[in-house]
């Protein structure tokens, strides 16, 4: 089937499909607040009835991937199972229905949660404190600098540079650059990992900080870290840690305790809140005792058998200010605290150690068919390349595209951008043997596909709702709503 | 572990294919010395039964007798059940960001749907799939207007939500621009004679409320004009969106810019999220708009497809250069915005709207025969300040009886003007019965 | 992708895809329950973590049409929209949790609701009282004839014949079979109703009963009801209405009203509660006067500001008992009584009326092309056959199969049994003029492509997970469980 | 009328169409004198905001403060919350009838893991796609026994469910089969030797509660070979399912008919239904058993499908000669079940059981604390029954406290001995610190 726009549809007159309220009697918006504020029914809209919407999003539902329909090897973006409980938890009337803005004595049991959550994930991390606020992991981020930014803006000089190395994220850039600093980019060596020598070298009283992912986007430790991290407090610099790879060291190791100063969390990615299609996220960031008087506001504090947000100013003069309306995503709070609940400490080592078995188990039964650019250890996650189908013309994004026919969502592909036509592959702690045996399968599949049959693999993928896209022609011209006459296609 | 599903055997099967001992062997790149030796002190597991047990309790500690009063950049709506049984559905609720089209179409067909919903309601020509929420898209309008004009000062009126002027704030300390803060006037708008003092040829955005942070109707239409001879961009933040079913959208009025959240559509409080920001401008500006954008393309058949477009405005893609570093924004969100909103309709949104601005006038009503005059007099939609005298101690007074209050607006204005008003919305969640109650407990 | 059954994978030893605390200590079962009572694990049950559960289930979710997926033209089967909303009530944990022995005290919320639907579907249906309890309509029907036979009785003799119209669903006999009544199947007319000289001429003292079904099978309403019945009683007989097809009438009509004695309910027809794959129904029973005293236990009563189920026999010595333990389908009626609340008596009338409209209107857009058998007026559903297609050869279940492929539920088929070849449509009052348009557009590309084309058609279905199933060999030899060794197909 | 999608122009269109000039004139052959000339007298409509408020405060009305004591047939057990989000998918919930397998795979293959779950538990060789619950289940299996032996009269243990008994007892008495009830002893369990004499060649069946309505498990090995020696069938009656894990299959211990209701898998309480119940027995009956049965088979390409098979037995193809009148039954409620059961798989089945057994043992060691004895001997599963002097008052006494505190035996058994029994049960619900206060409440 083919599923309209909306507003392709049923835009007959007086349908509806919500049951409200009269208004309480007749009242003439227009006399009261004058008509040059008002408008009419706004005539492009759709009006359609409940079984209609219902059935919109029941059948464009079916044209998405989703965790609960197939295996998501997406490298660096940790897409593990999300507990139906959570949602469960998150819906109760007394979380849901709750105003932020309710009287304290109103609201204990959300502040009582999020206290809990702040000391689980400043334990988890082995930083002092944390902040719920930010709205996701790139906001984590924003975050982290601008306290950075304060911290030695207090020390009298802000400083001018970020070292970042080549594997980072591109939000690490992005974020340093909106805080108005120079982005220094740092090569990693032969074997995947930053080395002491470059940031050495790298390293002056103008830098403000170093960023580093740890596991980095490789998925591969880096080891030097406490030496790179004393290198660069010596020059009064401070270490940023990147948590979205945080899923391989929990129980494991903290970044806390190797040298980082400030570290976002993505609680969508390491703590199972759903990602929804992009969204919504969370990034809290932890810190050091150094950054604590630089923490944005409000701050969940516990003070006797109560709880209370730390709103003003006045109570936290250093304060970097606020970051987002109100306290943060509280939703994706209940759905994370409960899954630290429910791991415990026993639960929450296992998922660190069993995130890089699964990895390092794909890794060994596709090293012989898939070129690995660096023989390094793996935690949670591997790199490939397309480098051993050159000849036959199959590239990265070909493999991933055909892998879409095997019943797959295709793995992070030409990122890290250090590494030519990689292929990045992150399988979790919650995917079964099972799955990835069939994974494993289909993979080899493709890449003996790809010798036999290149132009079948390049004309993937072929099962799902739509062939390849084109995204030139998209960009090129954008078209980025709907509009009266918009056709359904072209050819 | 329900999450785990790995039995002893089969690690041991792994562990030898991976050519390892023991999954601590896994960590062997971690140095001794940073590795934890510990378990962490992190409350011991829970089963399902005890955890669901735990968190009703917590839950059941904010629980409140009726719908709040409160309104102050987060109002309280019914969300019909629809909604959120169409969002569980696993397809969109646990699938990640489209960046691969051909298994994303639910999501990108519905985020074009969010987007053009955006539109037909702020009477703009683009917008983005989301922001993370109105403050930090009031930020990302204020940046996108200083790299629009070249010019580093943004005009921001006081009557604009005091957390959000607070975020922009933040953000712009950190990359150098300057804020300058417009007072309002006795009608509880901007005001107009202190907004024309302030914009001048250095002002790259004025930032008005609209609704604004006291329930009132700004002129933009007027501030728009002013902003627009001085070269300036006009910005409009609505955290009120069912507003606009009733009032003329602010790209109508002449605004460049409209941001906001479309939390009233479909998205319970939660506490204050998370819930869908909103950026919409004008065609022109569409390559400095910050955050992802989906758009319209065709597959190799030529049939109509839908994928994440314009990524060179973005981090992944332009790094250091981007826009914007946001990505992952409030996708889930705004589909359930954009299925309220298919509820509704075109005659749902404007029953709606009138709806919510007729239970402003029953609570208006029934204030003033408790005796509480209106703080302001211009026009207001579904949120209205009362003067009640000692307004923190109305409001505690009425959560001993499990009721939501208001806001007292002295927290945020020092002006004595202000010291007794409390800031209550009515929406269609209150009753004029309830509304009558309410008046009548404020008076005690 | 192929689901395999779950009995097929994912045994491995400890897998689980729950979370139950911990028993209190040691203890031995067997030590206090003797051995022989005990069994040890189930080998065969497989043993699988949640994440597997909730792809499984998603995606075999994925292989059915639902309503919410597409249109059900289900002839005498009233597929309507189930309202969201509705789930969300029966959901509240006052209803959901629930003991259905609570003391009386702790249950009034419960019993209002039962007091309140049980009000309301007697004026609906135009009866005295109606019983809330049967489970779904056939054992309404059952509980129905009980009461016939019980009044009987008390009048000295249960008699031993029913009469039953030849368009009557299948079990209007079997149930009087049940009952140790012998059937008697009346013709129906050439207008397809049936008529009083047929019944008078089968009416005699020993008939205990007619079965009638009104609006009937054929859509079609019996316009002789009144005299009918009048020829049932004067001879001391009863007659049941079946109320499979009460959506056509209300509003507009009650049975009550037109000599029916007692009648069923279709809870998951008539007032939207979801059908769920076959179940769970719900089957309230209306009585006029003279079959009160032998409704089934319990009875919800108000007394005074409460309200009180009486269960014992001693208050009600000629209740025919009990039909099922508890108090009925209670889920079912929180559904069915928020669509009347939310209808009101407006809606209620106008759902007769659209769903009226909407069966005539398929029907004037069809008649062209395929078989009425019935040019008499049509209620809620169209009798078509596929007699207008017999050159072709293609069958009333090629076009039913070949629809299919249009995305649309097949009709009933094959029914009612007075008809050669029936295709029977009803479209229910919550289907858009679009819909029925692109569904006529679909039966006359079916008929076109029967001419052009038999054998496309007669090949159908193409378009889902599996083409058309070799149901005789199901029953020859019945496979109804899964055993280890169970192959996945064959050929 | 959010469910009413026609618009004012679409009727007077779709009239036109039909060649009618109202909507009255489609009502044409109903006489006049038939038709109702005034609105149904029934509330007036209702908005979705009033409707959820009402039904709010209706359910709310019934909360109680902990999960209630009473067995008694229905058990108050946890349902993960995936169950039900799995249930509410629209694909399976507004589903019908799987008559058309090639649209209905999901729920085919959902029911064939069902029979199999059910089959499986009770050792049974096969099962039918449910029933409506366990006590016409119970009924059913007594008519089948009538069929398959061609006698007339039913022993059935007193047991048995006494609601069970009494819908038995309505069911015969339309088919004028007999009844015998055989009295338990004072281990709770069944008489031996009253069964002994209850048996003989007329009788068709022998009904026992496996466990029964005290919560004793019965020697249904010994009761099967008493009935196979004259020729009966041994049908046991489960309304406890959650015991099948713990106990033997009734199929391994000589029974020929095993029925009841898995409602503890996945079903909440929901004040008594729906549930579903199950149906299992030998191989050799399969063509006499009642309702619905999904079978395998293959498709034109020879893959492996699903089918609804045997109909040849049903209503709907052999009319007044089918095996029962049962068509629609408990299908999602038998879903909810197995969503349940895989979730449990091997392991969590056993451990639950084991934990609700550990929870009556608890129960049995907090009471005998307080000074209640239990009633009966036997052995036990969840369930148990003990003398705490006026049940009706206890039971009053704890209601005022919002905790619901078991059944009072009396009100169904006469017997003196019984007139102080009170009978509780508890799960995996109720923890150890919850079965200590309830014994401190009973003692009062």
């Amino acid at each position: 089937y083919e599923e309209k726009l909306l507003f392709e549809r049923g835009s007959a007159g007086e349908r509806c499909g919500v049951s409200l309220p009269r208004p309480s009697g007749d009242f003439d918006p227009a006399a009261e607040l004058g008509p040059e504020l008002l408008r009419g029914e706004i005539a492009e809209l759709p009006a359609v009835s409940e079984l209609e919407v219902v059935r919109h999003f029941t059948r464009l539902s079916a044209w998405n991937h989703g965790i609960d329909t197939g295996f998501y090897p997406l490298g660096s973006c940790t897409m593990k199972y999300n507990p139906k409980s959570s949602e469960a938890l998150a819906r109760l009337p007394g979380f849901a229905d709750a105003h932020p803005l309710l009287p304290e004595e109103l609201a204990q049991g959300s502040l009582a949660l999020m206290h809990e959550l702040e000391r689980a994930l400043s334990e988890i991390s082995g930083f002092t404190a944390t902040t719920l606020t930010p709205a996701a992991g790139a906001q984590g981020e924003l975050t982290g600098v601008m306290m950075i930014r304060a911290y030695h803006v207090a020390r009298g000089n802000p400083r001018r540079k970020v070292l970042i190395p080549d594997t980072a994220h591109g939000t690490n850039p992005a974020t340093s650059a909106l805080n108005g600093y120079e982005v220094v980019q740092l090569a990693s060596g032969p074997d995947g990992r930053l080395h002491p020598d470059t940031v050495r070298a790298a390293m002056d009283d103008d830098v403000a900080a170093i960023m580093i992912t740890n596991p980095n986007t490789l998925g591969v430790f880096e080891s030097h870290i406490a030496e790179i991290a004393e290198i660069v407090h010596a020059r009064g610099g401070l270490v940023y840690g990147d948590g979205a790879n945080l899923n391989a060291l929990l129980g494991v190791a903290r970044p806390g305790d190797m040298g980082f100063d400030v570290m976002q969390f993505n609680l969508h990615k390491t703590f199972a809140t759903p990602h929804g299609g992009g969204g919504p996220g969370s990034g809290p960031v932890a810190v050091s005792e150094k950054l604590v008087p630089f923490l944005p506001l409000p701050i969940v504090v516990k003070e006797g058998a109560g709880y209370r947000l730390v709103k003003d100013a006045a109570e936290r003069p250093q304060s970097i200010g606020r970051v987002r309306e109100f306290h943060g995503n509280f939703g994706m709070f209940v759905r994370a605290l409960a899954l630290i609940r429910e791991y415990g400490p026993e639960g929450l080592a296992a998922t660190g150690r069993l995130a890089v078995l699964n990895a390092n188990y794909v890794r060994a039964k596709l090293a012989d068919v898939y070129d690995l650019p660096y023989a390094t250890d793996s935690l949670h996650e591997v790199v490939f390349t397309d480098k051993n189908l050159k000849a036959t013309g199959v590239t990265t994004m070909d493999v991933a595209k055909r892998l879409i026919d095997h019943g797959f969502h295709p793995p992070t592909v030409y990122f890290p951008l250090v590494v030519h036509g990689a292929l990045m592959i992150e399988p979790t702690e919650t995917e079964t043997k099972e799955t990835l045996d069939r994974f494993i399968d289909g993979m080899r599949q493709v890449a003996e596909q790809a010798q036999r049959d290149p132009d079948g693999v390049k004309a993937s993928p072929r099962k799902p709702v739509r062939e390849r896209l084109d995204e030139t022609r998209a960009a090129r011209k954008p078209i980025l709503r709907w509009k009266p006459g918009m056709t359904a296609g072209e050819r | 572990m329900r999450y785990h599903p790995h039995t002893p055997e089969e690690i041991r099967d792994m562990l030898a294919a991976v050519g390892a001992k023991s999954l601590d062997d896994l960590f062997r790149s971690i140095p001794e010395s940073l590795r934890l030796k510990r378990p962490l002190a992190v409350a011991p597991a829970q089963d399902e039964i005890a955890l669901l047990g735990d968190f009703r309790r917590l839950a059941a500690r904010n629980e409140v007798a009726h719908p709040p009063f409160i309104g102050a950049g987060a109002y309280p709506h019914h969300v019909p059940p629809a909604v959120d049984q169409l969002l569980l559905r696993g397809e969109f609720f646990t699938a990640y960001t489209p960046y691969q089209p051909e298994v994303s179409q639910g999501t990108l067909q519905a985020l074009f749907e969010w987007q053009t919903y955006v539109c037909l309601l702020t009477g703009m020509e683009v917008a983005n799939a989301s922001m993370y929420d109105g403050a930090s898209a009031t930020a990302e309008a204020a940046l996108m207007a200083t790299r629009l004009t070249g010019r580093k000062r943004i005009a921001v009126s006081d009557a604009v939500h005091p957390e959000y002027r607070r975020v922009l704030a933040t953000y712009l300390a950190s990359t150098g621009d300057e804020l300058v803060t417009v007072p309002h006037g006795p009608d509880g708008r901007t005001d107009p004679a202190a907004l024309a003092r302030a914009v001048d040829g250095s002002t790259a955005a004025v930032i008005l409320g609209y609704p604004n942070f006291f329930g009132v109707v700004e002129d933009v239409a007027k501030a728009a004009a002013l902003a627009k001879q001085a070269g300036a961009l006009t910005v409009t933040v609505t955290a009120e969106a069912v507003a606009l079913g009733l009032l003329r959208g602010p790209g109508e009025l002449g605004a460049d810019v409209a941001v906001g959240t479309f939390q009233s559509f479909g998205n319970p409080l939660q506490f204050g999220g998370p819930a869908p920001g909103f950026f919409a401008t004008r065609e022109a500006n569409v390559r400095q708009m910050p955050g992802r954008v989906c758009g319209a393309t065709v597959d190799k058949q030529g049939r109509r497809g839908f994928v994440l477009t314009l990524s060179t405005r973005e981090q992944h893609i332009r790094r250091e250069k981007a826009t914007s570093n946001i990505c992952t924004n409030a996708g889930l969100c705004a589909l359930a915005s954009t299925i309220h909103l298919a509820l509704l309709g075109r005659r749902g949104l404007a029953d709606l709207a009138r709806l919510n601005f007729d239970r402003a006038r029953l609570l208006r009503a029934a204030m003033g025969r408790a005796g509480f005059a209106p703080v302001f007099s211009g026009p207001a939609f579904n949120e209205l300040a009362f003067q009640v005298g000692d307004a923190e101690a109305v409001v505690a007074r009425l959560a001993k009886k499990g009721l939501a209050a208001g806001v007292p607006l002295a927290r945020w204005y020092p002006d004595p003007k202000l010291s007794g008003a409390l800031l209550c919305v009515a929406t269609e969640l209150h009753s004029p019965e309830l509304i009558e109650l309410f008046a009548r407990e404020v008076k005690g």
